[in-house]
């Protein structure tokens, strides 16, 4: 069980919140322009890496704020949060 | 007539406290203070079971949770039974009662003893040899192999206890309250941390405290006496709690742990009722001190599992703590000066010891000196070759070893005994550290794994970190805490410690024997009975990784996780297979340390508060009115209301008539409500929803379709332009958390541009929904301040408005195809607006229906229900609800994947209306749907989703899908049941009032 | 006229604990990010909304609970009658928050259930059922966080020494209510 | 020629003190190049190198393994035995696969037991009861031998289920499928290894693949800690790691790697005698022929490789076991551990190509993977030996996340299996 920093309320524990995934996968602003293969490359491809990911948790039974955090997966220790919109912190 | 080996008084014991208990149906007796197994060794008993492959009879081995052998039944037959339980850990109490396991008839005289002699045709890994003819068999065999194995007996009543939580937060967390522990905490505490101390023993001080040597002092007084002091001040310390008989069972990453506090099972059963009986601790720790102690080495030899052989610390502590003497002819086996210690204490106490077996050459510390000026015989470099004595043990066999230890020479000699201690020198503790992600390294000068890198702000401290001997604790342990706790000085500097034991030790896993190896049992696992040869037998046979030779053998897969024998099945996998200790690795220990109780993990989630249970306004009403309920959700919802012993189906056909010849009343309260405002909304709709909603009037209502970004049906439900920037949006039952943390999270990172916020009010309003023919008669006259003609209030369309002085939302929706109201009024004033409903109601028959008869009542209309009629591969389009999809939005959520080319074939599976050939025959839900039903393999096109009996159109009416049905209207279809085949016919799902005539009868 | 119903009917006293619902307490939710929005439910309460996380201000009449950076659950520091449910505060930010589209008003009067909590043995009954840190939150009035209690959401404010506000939702509100009185008679 | 296990062959080593046994197999160093690799020495690897060597006479062959042989997820899981899948693509691939199971013990000379105890799916709310029941009309079309019980026969079946009307979800019905059941883990992949050692393929384990040589868009070999690899066919079978073999050979795969979860109680003496699953209310249980119960949880939510899961996850699943089982009460849990399962949008496996040629993959089985290891063993075999896939897996390609023609087993994977 992980303690998360969220940006807005502070360090609570992981049942306060729901992870989301990858994160920095923009939705494309014109889908219909994609073919099929461009559509099925930002719904379903994944990069599931093993080592630092950079991923999206929400503070479901908090705030109800989206946020970034950087974990490393292979371990779990996180290594930073970040708010959405926020650039990401380099690789330290 | 037993025995007593109680010797003079502990006062650990209270003598003057003596209980009754029964061993297997015989009643003894023990003292306050006692362990079961105290108990039973003062009754002069050593048998307490059998070994889980043998059957072989097996005794107390230790004083501790890692007892491989003494584990048995506690109040078999009855509501508080428990299997495995070990007399090591268990207190005594007044009408305990204790049986033998996997013995039958009697642990005396098993059965299950012949499992001995077959023993060299079952070798590790023999069940995958055999067992496969004829193939057809194997359950038989099967069926045989399990009835002898599994030890004691699952409970088969519901359990009469409390289990419960409680989170703790600390600023640091001490495991183990030994003389490290009481160190750590001591220090710790007075320099502000807040502390938390446990102790898995129901007494502080752990081996020290029964340390009553001349041998071991601090500041010239006796180490015990020393520490009683220390344990004194602790307890005046207030940002200090200290919790006994509370073992922490799993060290998991970010310093959360798990523990297990025992509050009552020590108690008489009579004094348990109504009492927490576990609690488990959720810790939260900044910071972790792990001093979890040591645990003593077994020896492996030829027969070293007979009851009678224990370890010496078990001795020791028997003895000491709880002045019981194991045996009156002892005799001791040790690579090692701790046996020394135990033999002196035993030599004070008056207790016979035989002779000691000591495999090593030059030995002469201070504590063998005194032994032998007590002219008790040692036998140096020697080793037991073998043993005997089939319930209790009664002889050894001991010879001479040689230099390299690798064989024995010269001749046998036989020494009688009843109780043997064997001391392999100290393995530290470190299950916890392990668990919690850490790395060990391995110390050769004594061949023990210690704590090396650590994966969070935690130490470990005493024997479990390597330091054995008390001048090293007290050396060590002090300054490492000061690191650690960045803190000056502690009470323990300089002090003047006075500690006899020498370090020296002659570590040799499997000793040697005078026979060939096949003819041995010399044990490394004893509740699983693996022994040595096993473990080279699999290696033989290219099981080279440790994991793969513990899998083959069973090795330290028992009740006590391999605590004794790992070690050695280690050693002797690396000897044998020529690699270094280091370099093998160890097992992975997995967390519990020692079994938790379900119970305890679940705590009070059980029975009522298993799952929460979600309640509309109205919901007393409708128990008062004996409604069926059915779960939805978390929600419950009236299913059903049966009137004078109706069944289902009578109550439904009831209920449907009345709702369309008259009028129905439903609690709609349960569908989700989302609050949408800012100068975006719009906007934001027309993202969410697959059809338009920027021209929607202010007052107007609308139904929307969400998709997944995968183009799947998703939720469904009517929203109300409440003003410009003001929309009320009604989701499913199910879905509303689900949707509105999906709209919430297209908010926040998709489009953070939109000014839209929304807010969950579900729970804020009541919805009483009023539908049929006299509904407006009825909602007229509730609020009769307000205009329900067609013209200023059509159907789509809603009113704010105000009953009494009380404000309400009007919306004049429809999901039976009725003209019907849903009245919105703050929850806490729902229930008086349903009464009021059917006291006005009376005169039109108002009837109260439930999800049942709602289900009916739309799929009449072909209304769809997502996730009965639809699942994750249904498009708009499928379910041919092409006109709500528009075509002139550039986007929406799941748009560009309705054009992908599977998604757009035109034999996908589409939602149809179904019509059986015999009105009668209602069709079954789930059942599928062929065309030809000879055709091998068969083909089947679809199934059938919602199916009833329509009282209003007297026949029976079904929705399915089939593979495209689109394009087989009038087309014959067959539904093959088991026992038949049914004829349907492809229709147009909408079966009633196509023209919408009703919405405004 | 209507009748109003309780959710929760009885009031419950333990050694150290004392529990009961609060009725009718306004409550609306309102949202915002402009900060015109701020100064002007400033302006019309005289009240600051308290801009730090986790954390509450109060009025004379009204009390302002932290619940996200754009989000403040107000509700009013005494019961207010039950035979009418239209409130001054929420018609007043309707006119100068929403109508001038500053933000969102929102009320949630009856979607959540205010359960006051007095005595010492508050954060003890919470400790058996919120994995949510106390130690520093019951030494300081005015905290608030939204956690969750035996699974299930809550907003606590801890608005004096051995008082605290418990806000559920409605729906959710006698099943905890019932688990709070089940753990708090071991207590 | 190994010696042949028996009763017979036990007896006779008992003489010698069974100092004679061979070695299960070999533990060669690796050539400098083989016909085809498979990546992953788990079952499914295992059983892929047997059938290429049994059936396609592809002699010259290597299964790489960075750790130990089973070590993963076939020795991890809680060996559940099924098919009786929804959609037909499901119901074939994973009843191929048990009718394999059904003679594999002879087959490999190897007792796997597999234990036909039959395997019960529980319905709580109205809408499993539809779904049940679709699933075994679609089943008995299928010939699969799955039937829908009453509650009564579902007490009648296994009558330690709570089945009160009084409990928070009472069982409403279920599903009963005879034929399914459990084996015994360890034992398929150590006889799939022994039975593809014996037909000339190399185990290497303790080899590491760190990377995959290309040669435009297709494949030169593959470097590991033992070194380069030549080959033109490799297949990966790598579970939970599919994704970091993929990012090696620059492909991206619809797959997220999340931790699951199970334990297992101390043993008792039997106390049920079948394999009971829940959807709704998230439990599923067995007892090992040792006595232990054998209890899997679900997945957490996030991305892991560290192979350990939640607690929430853990108690959760106590939760169901105490609510369907109020006896187990008193039980303790002896040992819990954690795996990593690569789990698709569908919740249905890919045994495809890949866009580079000789690259196959063989992931995405989720939480539901060792039931299938024989059948999957076999179809990924065929597609690697002939460079396409057979009838029965053609299904699940890697195509259909483009095009949409998804196999959406959600229904049958809501509780991890």
């Amino acid at each position: 069980m992980f303690i998360i920093n969220c940006p807005y309320c502070g360090e609570r524990e992981q049942s306060e919140f729901k992870a989301g995934g990858e994160a920095h996968i923009v939705r494309p602003k014109q889908p219909t322009e994609l073919s099929d293969d461009q559509w099925a490359e930002y719904l379903f491809m994944r990069k599931n890496i093993k080592g630092i990911q950079f991923e999206r948790w929400v503070h479901s039974h908090g705030c109800r704020k989206w946020f970034n955090v950087v974990r490393d997966t292979s371990n779990d220790v996180i290594k930073a949060v970040y708010k959405m919109g926020e650039k990401p912190p380099t690789k330290k | 007539m037993t025995k007593n080996l109680r010797i003079k008084t502990s006062k650990f014991i209270d003598e003057t406290y003596k209980i009754s208990f029964k061993f297997n149906g015989k009643t003894y007796f023990g003292y306050k203070g006692d362990t079961l197994a105290s108990a039973l060794l003062a009754n002069d008993i050593h048998l307490v079971g059998r070994s889980f492959k043998y059957h072989r009879p097996r005794g107390i081995m230790t004083a501790g949770s890692e007892e491989p052998n003494a584990i048995v039944q506690l109040h078999n037959n009855t509501s508080r039974t428990e299997p495995n339980v070990r007399v090591t850990e268990i207190e005594i109490y007044d009408g305990l009662e204790a049986s033998s396991q996997n013995c039958w008839p009697s642990v005396n005289f098993d059965m299950g003893g012949i499992n001995n002699f077959l023993s060299p045709v079952l070798p590790a890994g023999f069940y995958y040899k055999t067992f496969m003819w004829p193939a057809s068999f194997w359950e038989k065999y099967e069926y045989f192999i399990r009835k002898s194995a599994g030890l004691g007996k699952s409970p088969m009543e519901p359990d009469p206890d409390i289990y419960e939580h409680r989170y703790v937060h600390c600023d640091l967390l001490i495991i183990g309250a030994g003389i490290s522990g009481i160190i750590a905490a001591k220090t710790a505490a007075k320099n502000g941390y807040k502390t938390l101390l446990v102790e898995e023993k129901s007494y502080l001080g752990g081996s020290t405290i029964y340390q009553n040597s001349e041998h071991f002092k601090i500041n010239n007084q006796i180490s015990s006496s020393w520490l009683e002091k220390e344990i004194n001040e602790i307890k005046k310390i207030k940002n200090l709690e200290i919790k006994t008989r509370t073992s922490v069972a799993a060290f998991h990453g970010y310093n959360f742990l798990l523990a297990r506090e025992n509050l009552t099972d020590h108690l008489p059963l009579e004094q348990r009722n109504k009492k927490t009986r576990q609690r488990l601790l959720k810790i939260r720790a900044k910071k972790v001190i792990t001093a979890t102690g040591s645990l003593e080495r077994p020896l492996i030899f030829d027969n070293n599992d007979r009851p009678g052989i224990l370890l010496s610390s078990a001795i020791h502590k028997y003895a000491n703590l709880f002045g019981v003497a194991c045996g009156e002819k002892n005799i001791l086996f040790t690579n090692n000066d701790s046996a020394y210690e135990t033999a002196i204490s035993l030599y004070q106490k008056g207790i016979n010891i035989e002779a000691i077996i000591d495999n090593r050459e030059e030995i002469d510390s201070k504590l063998i000196k005194e032994i032998e000026k007590n002219n008790i015989k040692i036998f140096k470099g020697y080793t037991i070759v073998d043993t005997s004595g089939y319930k209790r043990i009664n002889k050894v066999s001991i010879m001479q070893l040689s230099k390299d230890g690798q064989k024995v020479v010269g001749s046998k000699t036989t020494l009688n005994c009843d109780c043997l201690g064997i001391s392999g020198g100290w393995t530290p503790a470190v299950h916890l550290f392990t668990q919690s992600g850490g790395k060990l390294k391995f110390r050769d000068e004594d061949q023990v794994f210690i704590p090396n890198i650590y994966p969070s702000d935690q130490i470990s401290i005493g024997s479990c970190n390597g330091e054995f001997t008390l001048d090293e604790i007290l050396s060590v342990v002090p300054t490492t805490l000061k690191k650690f706790l960045n803190i000056k000085e502690t009470d323990y500097e300089n002090l003047e410690v006075q500690s006899s034991f020498n370090k020296s030790k002659r570590n040799i896993w499997l000793l040697p024997s005078d026979k060939v190896i096949g003819k041995t049992k010399s044990f490394v696992d004893y509740q699983n009975d693996a022994t040595a040869k096993d473990i080279k037998l699999a290696l033989r046979e290219g099981f080279r990784s440790i994991e793969h030779v513990k899998r083959y053998t069973t090795t330290g897969m028992g009740t006590d996780q391999g605590k004794l024998g790992n070690m050695h099945a280690l050693g002797i996998i690396s000897e044998t297979a020529g690699s270094k200790m280091g370099e093998l690795g160890t097992t992975t220990f997995r967390p519990p340390y020692t079994p938790l109780t379900f119970g305890t993990i679940v705590g009070r989630n059980v029975g009522e508060y298993f799952d929460i249970f979600r309640k509309t306004p109205i919901h007393d009403w409708h128990v008062e009115n004996k409604a069926e309920f059915e779960n939805v959700g978390q929600w419950k919802r009236p299913w059903y209301y049966p009137q004078n012993g109706e069944n289902m189906h009578d109550a439904v056909q009831r209920e449907s008539k009345a709702a369309r010849d008259s009028a129905g009343i439903l609690d709609a309260s349960t569908l989700g409500k989302i609050d949408i405002q800012g100068t975006d909304a719009s906007e934001f709709l027309n993202r969410v929803y697959t059809n338009a909603w920027s021209k929607l009037a202010i007052g107007k209502c609308r139904y929307g379709l969400m998709l997944n970004e995968d183009g799947m049906v998703y939720d469904d439900g009517v929203t109300t332009r409440l003003g410009e920037n003001h929309y009320i949006m009604t989701t499913t039952t199910g879905g509303a958390a689900t949707v509105l943390g999906k709209l919430e999270d297209y908010l926040q990172t998709e489009w953070p541009e939109l000014d839209v916020y929304l807010t969950s009010v579900t729970d804020h309003y009541a919805t009483v929904s009023i539908c049929g023919p006299n509904s407006k008669k009825i909602v007229s006259q509730i609020i009769p301040d307000l205009d329900f003609s067609d013209e200023s209030f059509p159907h789509m369309s809603f009113k704010n408005s105000k009953i009494g002085k009380i404000k309400c939302r009007v919306m004049r929706i429809s999901f039976t195809g009725e003209h019907s109201y849903e009245i919105n009024v703050q929850a806490n004033y729902g229930k008086s607006v349903w009464e009021r409903c059917m006291e006005i109601g009376k005169e039109f028959n108002i009837t109260p229906y439930g999800t049942e008869t709602m289900h009916l009542l739309r799929a009449e209309k072909g209304f769809i229900i997502v996730g009965q009629d639809t699942d994750a591969t249904m498009t708009p389009i499928d379910l041919q609800m092409d006109w709500i999809v528009s075509k002139k939005k550039y986007d929406f959520i799941g748009k560009r994947s309705l054009y992908r080319s599977d998604t757009i074939r035109e034999d996908r599976k589409q939602l149809v209306g179904l019509i059986t050939e015999n009105p009668n025959e209602v069709l079954e839900e789930g059942a599928q749907i062929v065309a030809d039903i000879n055709k091998s393999p068969i083909e089947m096109l679809g199934h059938v989703t919602s199916s009833y009996y329509s009282p209003n159109l007297k026949k029976s009416i079904a929705l399915g899908v089939v593979r495209g049905g689109k394009n087989m209207m009038g087309q014959k279809l067959i539904i093959p049941m088991k026992d038949k085949q049914i004829n349907v016919t492809v229709a147009d799902p909408v079966f009633l009032d196509k023209e919408n005539k009703r919405l405004n009868a | 006229m209507l009748n109003y119903t309780n959710t929760i009917t009885e009031e419950k006293s333990y050694s150290g604990l004392q529990m009961k619902e609060m009725k009718p307490i306004m409550k609306l939710i309102i949202r915002g990010k402009k900060r015109e929005f701020l100064s002007s439910i400033g302006k019309s309460l005289n009240l600051l909304l308290p801009t730090e996380a986790n954390t509450s201000s109060r009025s004379e009449k009204l009390t302002a609970l932290w619940l996200s950076p754009d989000e403040w659950m107000i509700y009013s520091n005494e019961t207010l009658s039950s035979k009418n449910n239209d409130y001054e505060t929420e018609n007043l930010l309707n006119d100068n928050i929403s109508k001038k589209n500053l933000g969102a008003i929102t009320d949630v009067t009856d979607q959540f259930v205010l359960i006051n909590l007095k005595g010492d043995k508050i954060f003890d009954l919470f400790e058996t059922g919120s994995p949510f840190n106390f130690n520093d939150f019951k030494n300081k009035k005015g905290s608030v966080t939204q956690t969750i209690l035996a699974k299930i959401d809550v907003i606590i404010h801890n608005q004096n020494q051995n008082d605290a506000n418990l806000f559920v939702r409605r729906s959710f509100s006698q099943h905890l209510f019932s688990w709070m009185n089940d753990s708090a008679s071991r207590l | 020629m190994k010696n042949k296990y028996s009763i017979f062959s036990l007896v006779k080593n008992a003489f010698s003190y069974h100092e004679n046994w061979e070695k299960a197999w070999k533990d060669p160093e690796p050539k400098k190049e083989y016909d085809a690799i498979i990546v992953g020495g788990g079952g499914h690897g295992l059983a892929t190198a047997y059938y290429l060597a049994k059936k396609h006479k592809m002699k010259n062959i290597a299964v790489v393994e960075k750790g130990w042989i089973g070590g993963g997820n076939t020795g991890r899981n809680t060996t559940i035995i099924r098919s009786n899948y929804l959609w037909d693509a499901s119901a074939g691939l994973y009843d191929h696969a048990l009718k394999i199971w059904e003679g594999l013990s002879q087959e490999l000379n190897y007792n796997v037991m597999f234990s036909q105890r039959g395997v019960i799916n529980l319905a709580h709310n109205l809408q499993d009861i539809r779904d049940l029941k679709r699933r075994t009309h679609a089943n008995r079309l299928n010939g699969i031998d799955a039937v829908y019980l009453n509650t009564e026969e579902v007490k009648k079946f296994c009558p330690i289920i709570n089945t009160s009307p009084e409990i928070r979800y009472p069982v409403l019905g279920g599903t009963l499928q005879k034929r399914a059941g459990t084996a015994r883990h360890d034992a398929v992949a150590w006889g799939y290894a022994r039975g593809a050692d014996e037909m000339g393929v190399d185990i290497i384990q303790n080899c590491e693949v760190k990377g995959i040589k290309r040669n435009g868009d297709s494949v030169e070999g593959i470097e590991t800690t033992k070194g380069f690899i030549k080959t033109n066919k490799i297949g990966v079978v790598a579970a939970g790691h599919s994704s970091v073999i993929a990012n090696m050979a620059g492909l991206r795969l619809p797959l997220e790697s999340k931790p699951l979860q199970a334990l297992v109680s101390e043993p008792v003496k039997p106390v049920i005698d079948t394999v009971v699953m829940s959807n709704a209310v998230h439990a599923y249980v067995s007892q090992s022929d040792k006595g232990e119960l054998v209890i899997g949880a679900g997945t957490d939510d996030y991305v892991s490789y560290s192979q350990k899961g939640s607690h929430d996850i853990v108690e959760g699943t106590l939760n169901a076991i105490l609510e369907l089982y109020p006896i187990f009460s008193r039980m303790r849990m002896l040992r819990q551990w954690g795996g990593i399962v690569d789990i698709c949008p569908d919740a249905s496996p890919i045994i495809s190509k890949t866009s580079i040629k000789g690259l196959y993959f063989n992931c995405g089985w989720g939480t539901g993977g060792f039931k299938a290891t024989p059948g999957s063993g076999d179809l990924f075999a065929h597609t690697i030996a002939n460079d396409e896939p057979h009838k029965l897996n053609a299904a699940f390609n890697l195509n259909r996340f483009v095009s949409g023609d998804l196999v959406d087993e959600h229904g049958a994977a809501a509780v991890a299996h």
